[in-house]
């Protein structure tokens, strides 16, 4: 008997259309279905980890503040030791648990952290009505990461190209406020929901 | 010295104000006194009040850093209250109160004390039992506490949001008794009337070593000299370690700041004070109309006397969560002192580790409101080389025995005080 | 509608753009480019206001954010604003103001008579009065005072409008677009370097606004930094505060130039800036003169009536008169005019200067060696007198309506001073410039003595270029500046001609010079008390004007230089700020962020009531039609419970995953009790202290692997409880291998309990043998819940057979709905915090109430917890002989003997009218129906049995109680491992 | 506002950080007793100055960190990683 599709923290709120002004370059959000596993690295099996890393999933692990992407799964660096892996499902979290044994903790946290990806010329502005990174092309770009705090609200975020396109991962039971924030704080450019 | 009175002030009107005379002495220091004050802030003057007017110890000098007034008694937010849930601290705070009362008619200066009334809102039952725990100790205690519902709150201030907020309002719990008073007036009030019963107000005069022999303080070396004495108190708020330090001895005190905030002058708005129950935020109105304002803590140790954003921000969108109305008023000014802050949240008046070394420390944010009452106790303990029954818990000891006033239960953290 | 005192030509407001307007309720027109001010100067309105105290007619004095007398009420019901500054308030069409702090009529205030008071009204009178008889104060003093006293009425009403809160980052910030600022500007963006130029004015330019001449310049550089990718112009941003690292606040004004925003438009968006290098362009306020009658209408600063005259078009008098004090100040003569009014007179105190001169050759009457003496008039400006230099003799008189008045400049150090930089006294200037920076931060043009544009203009150039070279940029190419004679601007120290009636240092607080003076003679002498004695600049301009003017007075008092006198300490803010803007945009419903759980959707649909627990919503109850009330609906949810079967939401614990080798010796340390002996596959009770031996938090937590736990904390200490973990494996024992995650977000959970529950849970469960010996009391196991992963817990904190059913967030209204499913004919209801508490009182368990901090272990009857070998934290601290008092109070249960009479917690519990304790949680009962609790209560054991008071002064209650066991219900725990 | 430099993530914001006090003092060993749990507890040096403290980059990469901080200018002179030690400079 397979799982039930699980429902989706905003799926009553993120509603597709558009929201606040009608303007030319509005604000793209979607919320692109993902597993999330927290991996953190055991004490001492840095090297035997990354090599782990290296055979199952065809990258290394990210430097502090980066992404790697390794065929379908990103790795996204959260704290010293420490990595998010997010991908398409089914399946992360047991990969990740297989290929760790022993190197790494692995706790799935797919229904722990919801991802909401923005894109479009206004992203950096509207993002700077919360968050408190500079988000620069000199001092930010695609493959970089940083765990921080929008509208007080703990976010991770990484950007993922030029458009600029940024992911931002939050908790789940708060995941209903930060889209309240980001639809308002993209009202005055106009916000189109996927 | 005459006394100020309106007949005095309308005398003075007709002879072009020429007559009046500093309101306290500016006098050098002796070699020697019976009681030296260390810290010209309310405390320090308050206590060298009591010794004179209590004690009869008038040979007392309080010595300054710098002016009087000018530390935490000049930056603060003004409020008077004693709603403690703790008997060791309702009572003395509830002293601190009555004193307070007739404070005017002793010092024979207007300290503006304006009892409107102090509201503590909840928005939760564990908070109104919290309300109720605290209100019926004071009940208890023999100290004025009513609970009202929502209504209540709405008499009283009328512009509070009852219902739209994140957190609505479920009614509050009100002493008043409390009130505000004016706080420069209260180092000048204390100064000129210890000044008036002999007492030596020395400013610009700051302590650079303690003196002592065989466990016991002799006196303490200034920037004015030797200053000889037997007891020594130390009031100076903020700065105590680095006093207790030149003593020979470390405290449970940890140096926070606290912004606090005033508004563009007003006509009448707020006839109370009112304490947000769902984040750092409390408002009174000054005399002057200014609207007076401040949250929590920064949260790291600062003698920097300013302030820094994210804290300001939080206490500008309470404020406005809790009176939307708030919303096109201006803040004017802002500021920030700095807290001696101990790990119960709770103060000292005490002997210390130095005989002869005694001290009135560690008042967190309520040093205000204490500035009368940590006089009286502080100027007992001096006077008698013993603490009063209400400041007898309030000891540096009381940690290694376990014995913490922790009126919230927020534990041995200085900043979460 | 005509504005009589409007130019032609000339300035920068769109003439062929009519703006109506309203003051005090009559209707006038202004223009696009206009201020209020300005508007209100071209209509001929002069009287716009009272003084705080005397109640002296005000007008127009300045044109800029210095302003002490033109604050009006702007807008009208839940927009208005009380003193608002009509020199910077832009004009909109439909504009409405009213005058203030008045009584009767802005022409005649019958408050006024406070001024013939002044002789007993004066600094600090109230300090010494109204101290008898003692209860006057409240009842009749001050209700008159504080009436008397504040500016503008506040709105009641909630501010109908948005704010926005955003953040900036540059390599220089540049604050103000004057000559220096947009030359800095340039200069910086030139190099490459991220720049933001931020200017509170809604024009850029500064002076250069009043300078013809150099417009084409204005307007080129303007356009250039516009082009420039990097450069950011932000006009009508006022920055408010220099703090520490660099970092900056800032309020920009988005619609207050609109009768009100447009839709998705914030009124004001607060900024916090971080920059690398900071360039301040900030200027200089023009510094009055005390003389007598300096307030009158049409006394203006010599500046503004310029300003007016050549960036407004609008001619601020007819019969002028300057008193100048430095040759810069001369051009506003001419500007005035150039603009048709006639110059009756320039006084200047100097013997001879190039200004002079070239006035006479002008056929201008100048007048060297004076001093403005004293003024004429009522409501406006009649006249002025003019005497000799330092005689004290009031001299002739000279019919004027516009006194211009040049007492020397101010620099605006404001922001140098907040950043941390000491003032240094310049004696060329007579006045206060920016010491050497502790910041990355550097002052240039006016605000640091540099007068004149073309002189400012290129010290601006420099401090950008410098500014950009030090955030790691090179040079780029120079650019080219205005050329402008360098005016001489060291005034002639003037700071007041005493004479006959008020000279005011303070204009807005009427602080006179006889104030300063009486402070003086009370022994305020210090500047710091002198200014809290007298008010002296502490009003909404913050002494701008007259701040050092004040000084210098008190300084002739004292008989030594202003120098040595100084200012006061500058403070946040340099203009005051919205509050709204401040706050941003989470306030209100969004002040906190609301934290649900992903049943959220399902308790709604059922009708849940909800309740606040920390940030997030729980369900209190689930009204049904048939429930009389509040209680009803909880005592039937509990009794569903008790004799059937119940769900509860139980998501909002806070769950850590804890793994890797040394996990179990890390869960010994932290925990009271014992972890490592604890089977795979079974949960334990755990009690962690904090190191002061005072409970911290409980919780259940459970063996999933040999190295990897499931611990759950409560609710409100999920978080503390993650950080006091990490802490402790940082700081104490980082030689532990423990890897630590949050997955509270990952796993919802329900509690379903009741004599019946195990038949639900084996409806919906496979995988697990449900029998009481396969699956005892405490274990823990994974399995499939209708058809999802999960992981199931046979714990109960009701007291009943009950289990804990948790799954991935995503799956849990699934789960919800397959148990209410397989429930239905079990009878299950859902239940909510209420009856939650109600069955853990019942049955004995303490929770946040109990746990508040304040308890040990052994007064919550949880003492034989503590494990008596190994370290743990809080073992030492807890064995202090306060923490071990047996006089503490404990835990005990109470149950009301008149079981209708209610029990609040809260309630105090009184032993022969002694305070002995309090009540700390109270319910009415299922079990044996009545009011029953949980109290602390001195020598609790020794008085079960006893009856006692439950007194609750408050709400003149005063119940008696019997003491009992907490443990009331199921005390051998019989129904948990059925 | 303290803008402060995390070892792993670059400056960010105070808001982004938890003080945790004073990283002078140890946590005794086992054997110790009230008297020297007591000291590490509540007493402090409070330096008005240079002070090393614990601070948690709790909104961020969650690591405990040292700082090197004076307390009246709130300069931030060096900062550390939980295991590494924090020389202390004289007044």
């Amino acid at each position: 008997m397979s799982a039930p599709e699980a429902t989706h923290p905003l799926a009553a709120v993120a509603t597709p259309g558009l929201r606040g002004a009608a303007g030319v370059a509005p604000l793209r959000v979607s919320l692109p279905v993902r597993e999330t596993v927290q991996v953190m690295v055991r004490r001492g099996r840095e090297e035997a980890f990354a090599a782990a890393m290296e055979a199952s999933f065809g990258m290394a692990p990210p430097a502090p503040g980066h992404t790697l992407a390794g065929g379908a799964v990103t790795a996204i660096w959260i704290q010293p030791g420490g990595f998010m892996l997010t991908g398409a499902g089914p399946g992360l979290a047991e990969r990740a648990a297989l290929a760790f044994v022993g190197l790494a903790a692995v706790e799935d946290q797919s229904h722990g952290r919801t991802t909401i990806t923005v894109s479009g010329p206004a992203a950096r502005a509207v993002l700077a009505r919360g968050c408190r990174l500079d988000l620069h092309t000199r001092a930010f770009g695609p493959g970089r990461a940083a765990m921080t705090q929008i509208a007080h609200i703990g976010c991770l975020l990484h950007q993922v190209d030029d458009a600029p396109s940024f992911e931002l991962t939050v908790f789940s039971t708060l995941a209903e406020p930060f889209f309240h924030w980001l639809v308002e704080a993209g009202s005055g450019d106009g916000v189109v929901i996927a | 010295m005459a006394r100020y009175s309106g007949l005095r002030i309308l005398g003075e009107g007709f002879r072009g104000n020429s007559g009046w005379q500093p309101a306290w002495r500016k006098p050098a220091p002796k070699a020697s006194y019976d009681v030296v004050v260390i810290g010209g802030g309310g405390h320090g003057l308050a206590t060298a009040f009591y010794l004179a007017e209590v004690h009869g110890i008038r040979n007392v000098a309080v010595l300054e850093r710098g002016l009087i007034g000018q530390g935490n008694t000049g930056r603060n937010t003004t409020i008077v209250r004693s709603n403690y849930m703790l008997p060791e601290n309702n009572n003395f705070y509830e002293h601190s109160l009555k004193l307070w009362e007739g404070l005017e008619q002793s010092l024979g200066y207007n300290v503006m004390m304006s009892q409107r009334g102090v509201i503590n809102l909840f928005h939760n039952d564990a908070q109104r039992n919290a309300a109720l725990r605290r209100g019926n100790s004071m009940r208890l205690n023999g100290i004025d506490a009513e609970i009202i519902d929502r209504e209540g709150v709405k008499a009283m201030c009328p512009i509070v949001d009852l219902d739209n907020g994140r957190y609505p309002v479920m009614g509050g719990l009100l002493q008043r008794r409390g009130g505000t008073a004016r706080h420069d007036a209260v180092a000048w009030g204390f100064a000129h009337a210890a000044d008036a019963r002999g007492v030596d107000i020395i400013e610009h005069c700051e302590v650079t070593g303690m003196i002592a022999e065989g466990g016991a303080i002799q006196g303490v070396r200034t920037s004015r000299g030797e200053i000889r004495a037997p007891k020594v108190g130390l009031a100076v708020a903020g700065h105590t370690s680095t006093l207790t330090e030149m003593a020979g001895f470390r405290v449970p005190i940890e140096t926070h700041l606290l912004q606090a905030f005033v508004s563009e002058g007003l006509k009448p708005l707020i006839d109370c004070v009112v304490t947000f129950g769902a984040g750092h935020f409390y408002v009174s109105q000054s005399d002057k109309g200014g609207l007076v304002f401040g949250g929590g803590l920064d949260g790291y140790p600062s003698y920097g006397q300013r302030g820094t954003l994210p804290e300001a921000e939080h206490v500008y969108a309470a404020g406005v969560s809790m009176i939307p109305a708030l919303g096109r008023l201006r803040g004017l000014r802002s500021w920030a002192g700095v807290m001696d802050m101990t790990p119960d949240g709770s103060f000292y008046i005490c002997k210390t580790p130095v005989q002869g070394l005694y001290m009135t420390a560690g008042w967190c944010y309520g040093g205000f409101k204490a500035t009368p009452g940590s006089g009286w106790c502080h100027a007992w303990t001096i006077a008698k080389d013993e603490p009063h029954r209400l400041n007898a818990a309030h000891t540096l000891d009381r940690f290694r025995e376990g014995r913490m006033l922790d009126e919230r239960g927020n534990g041995p953290f200085f900043w979460a005080q | 509608m005509t504005q009589p005192h409007r130019l032609a030509t000339g300035g920068h407001v769109d003439r062929a753009t009519r703006l109506s307007f309203s003051f005090d309720g009559r209707r006038y027109e202004g223009h696009a480019g206009d201020t209020l001010a300005s508007a209100l100067l071209a209509n001929g309105v002069r009287l716009v206001g009272r003084s705080f105290k005397y109640h002296r007619p005000r007008g127009i004095f300045s044109a800029g954010v210095e302003e002490p007398n033109a604050l009006v009420e702007l807008r009208e019901g839940a927009r208005r604003e009380p003193n608002t500054r009509a020199t910077v308030a832009e004009l909109f069409d439909g504009l409405s103001a009213t005058s203030q702090n008045r009584r009767g009529s802005l022409a005649f205030d019958w408050m006024a008579v406070n001024g013939l008071l002044s002789p007993w009204l004066g600094a600090g009178f109230y300090y010494k009065t109204f101290m008898w008889p003692a209860a006057f104060w409240e009842r009749v003093y001050e209700p008159m005072i504080r009436k008397a006293a504040g500016l503008g009425r506040a709105s009641r009403l909630p501010d109908p409008d948005h704010y926005d809160a955003a953040h900036a980052h540059c390599d220089v910030l540049v604050v103000g677009a004057g000559a220096a600022g947009l030359a800095a500007a340039r200069a910086a963006g030139a190099t490459g370097a991220r720049v933001i130029l931020m200017e509170q004015d809604f024009m850029l330019g500064g002076d250069l606004l009043n300078e013809p001449g150099l417009e084409a310049w204005r307007r080129e550089t303007v356009a250039a930094l516009a082009a420039m990718p990097e450069v950011t112009l932000m006009p009508r941003s006022t920055v408010f505060g220099f703090y520490d690292q660099g970092v900056l606040g800032a309020v920009e004004r988005l619609a207050d130039h609109l009768a009100e925003p447009p839709p998705h438009t914030p009124r004001q968006r607060y900024w916090t800036i971080r920059a690398k290098e900071v360039v301040l362009a900030t200027g200089a306020h023009e510094r009055l003169i005390a003389f007598p009658g300096n307030d009158r209408p049409g006394v203006m600063l010599a500046g503004a009536a310029r300003t007016y005259a050549r960036r407004y078009g609008v001619r601020a008098g007819e019969t002028a008169a300057l008193f100048a004090t430095h040759d810069g100040a001369y051009d506003a003569a001419f500007a005035i005019a150039e603009a048709g009014a006639r110059i009756a007179a320039i006084i200047d105190p100097r013997s001879d200067s190039a200004a002079m001169q070239r006035a006479r050759e002008a056929g201008f009457s100048v007048k060297a060696g004076s001093v403005v003496s004293g003024t004429m008039g009522g409501n406006a400006l009649r006249g002025i007198a003019i005497g000799a230099q330092g005689s004290g003799a009031r001299g002739d008189a000279v019919p004027v309506d516009l006194l211009m008045v040049a007492g020397g400049w101010n620099p605006a150090v404001h922001l140098a001073s907040m950043s941390g930089a000491a003032l240094a006294w310049d004696e060329a200037l007579h006045t206060f410039v920016p010491g050497t920076p502790v910041q990355r931060e550097r002052s240039a043009g006016a605000c640091r003595g540099v007068n004149g544009i073309g002189a400012a203009a290129a010290d601006g150039a420099a401090a950008g270029r410098d500014a950009a070279i030090a955030a790691g940029f090179a040079a780029g190419p120079d650019n080219t500046l205005p050329d402008t004679l360098a005016a001489d601007h060291c005034s002639y120290p003037v700071w007041e001609v005493k004479g006959r009636g008020k000279a005011f240092v303070d204009l807005q607080d009427d602080v006179t010079t006889n104030d300063i003076r009486l402070a003086h003679r009370e022994g305020f002498s210090h500047i710091e008390h002198a200014k809290r004695y007298t008010t002296h600049a502490m009003g909404t301009d913050q002494g701008k004007t007259g701040g050092i003017v004040g000084a210098a007075v008190l300084a002739e008092a004292r008989g030594e230089p202003v120098a040595k006198v100084g200012l006061p300490r500058f403070r946040p803010y340099t203009a005051p700020i919205a509050w709204g803007a401040m706050a941003g945009q989470e306030v209100g419903k969004h002040f906190q962020p609301v934290r649900r759980t992903s049943l959220h959707a399902v308790h709604d649909a059922a009708g849940a009531v909800w309740m606040d627990a920390g940030i997030w919503k729980r369900p209190a109850y689930y009204p049904k039609r048939e429930d009389a009330d509040a209680w009803a609906s909880v005592l039937r949810e509990a009794r569903a419970v008790r004799q059937r079967v119940g769900i509860c939401d139980v998501s909002t614990l806070g769950k850590i995953a804890v793994e890797g080798p040394d996990a179990a010796t890390f869960l010994d340390r932290v925990y009271a009790n014992t972890f490592s002996t604890l089977p795979v596959g079974r949960a334990r009770y755990g009690l962690m202290l904090r190191e002061d031996g005072i409970v911290f938090d409980d919780g259940t937590t459970s063996r999933i692997g040999p190295e990897r736990f499931f611990v759950t904390t409560t609710t409100a200490q999920a978080g503390p409880v993650m950080q006091h973990l990490e802490f402790h494996l940082a700081s104490a024992w980082p030689d532990l291998d423990v890897s630590l995650a949050s997955v509270t977000d990952q796993w919802a959970a329900v509690a379903i309990a009741g004599p019946k529950a195990r038949e639900v849970v084996a409806g919906m469960v496979e995988g697990i043998d449900l029998s009481n010996d396969a699956f005892p009391f405490m274990a823990v196991a994974d399995c499939i819940a209708a058809g999802v992963p999960a992981r199931l817990f046979r714990i109960s904190f009701s007291g009943e057979l009950a289990y804990e059913v948790a799954m991935p967030a995503g799956h849990a209204a699934h789960v919800w709905r397959a148990a209410m499913q397989v429930g239905a004919t079990h009878g299950i209801e859902p239940y909510g915090m209420e009856a939650l508490g109600l069955l853990r009182i019942e049955k004995g368990h303490v929770a946040g109430s109990e746990l508040n901090g304040q308890t040990t272990a052994h007064d919550l009857g949880l003492g034989r917890m503590l494990k008596k070998k190994g370290d743990f934290i809080g073992r030492v601290l807890a064995q202090r002989p306060g923490m071990t008092d047996p006089s503490r109070p404990r835990l005990v249960g109470l149950r009301s003997v008149d079981p209708r009479r209610q029990i609040r917690a809260g309630a105090h519990l009184l032993v022969d009218g002694r305070d002995q304790g309090w009540i700390t949680s109270a319910t009415q009962s299922v079990v044996d129906p009545g009011w029953i609790g949980l109290g602390m209560l001195r020598e609790g054991e020794a008085r079960i049995g006893s009856t006692i008071l439950a007194a609750n002064p408050l709400m003149g209650e005063e119940v008696p109680v019997r003491v009992v066991s907490p443990h009331g219900y199921d005390p051998e725990n019989r129904l948990v491992r059925a | 506002m303290l803008r402060i430099p995390c070892p792993h993530c670059g400056a960010r914001d105070e808001i982004e950080f938890t003080y945790r006090g004073d990283a002078t003092v140890a946590r005794p060993g086992p054997d110790a007793g009230v008297d020297a749990f007591h000291d590490y507890l509540y007493l402090r040096t409070n330096p008005r100055g240079w002070q090393a403290e614990w601070w948690q980059h709790s909104s961020g990469c969650r690591a405990f960190l040292k700082l090197l901080r004076h307390t009246v200018t709130h300069e931030i002179r060096a900062v550390a990683t939980a295991t590494e030690t924090l020389e202390v400079p004289g007044a």
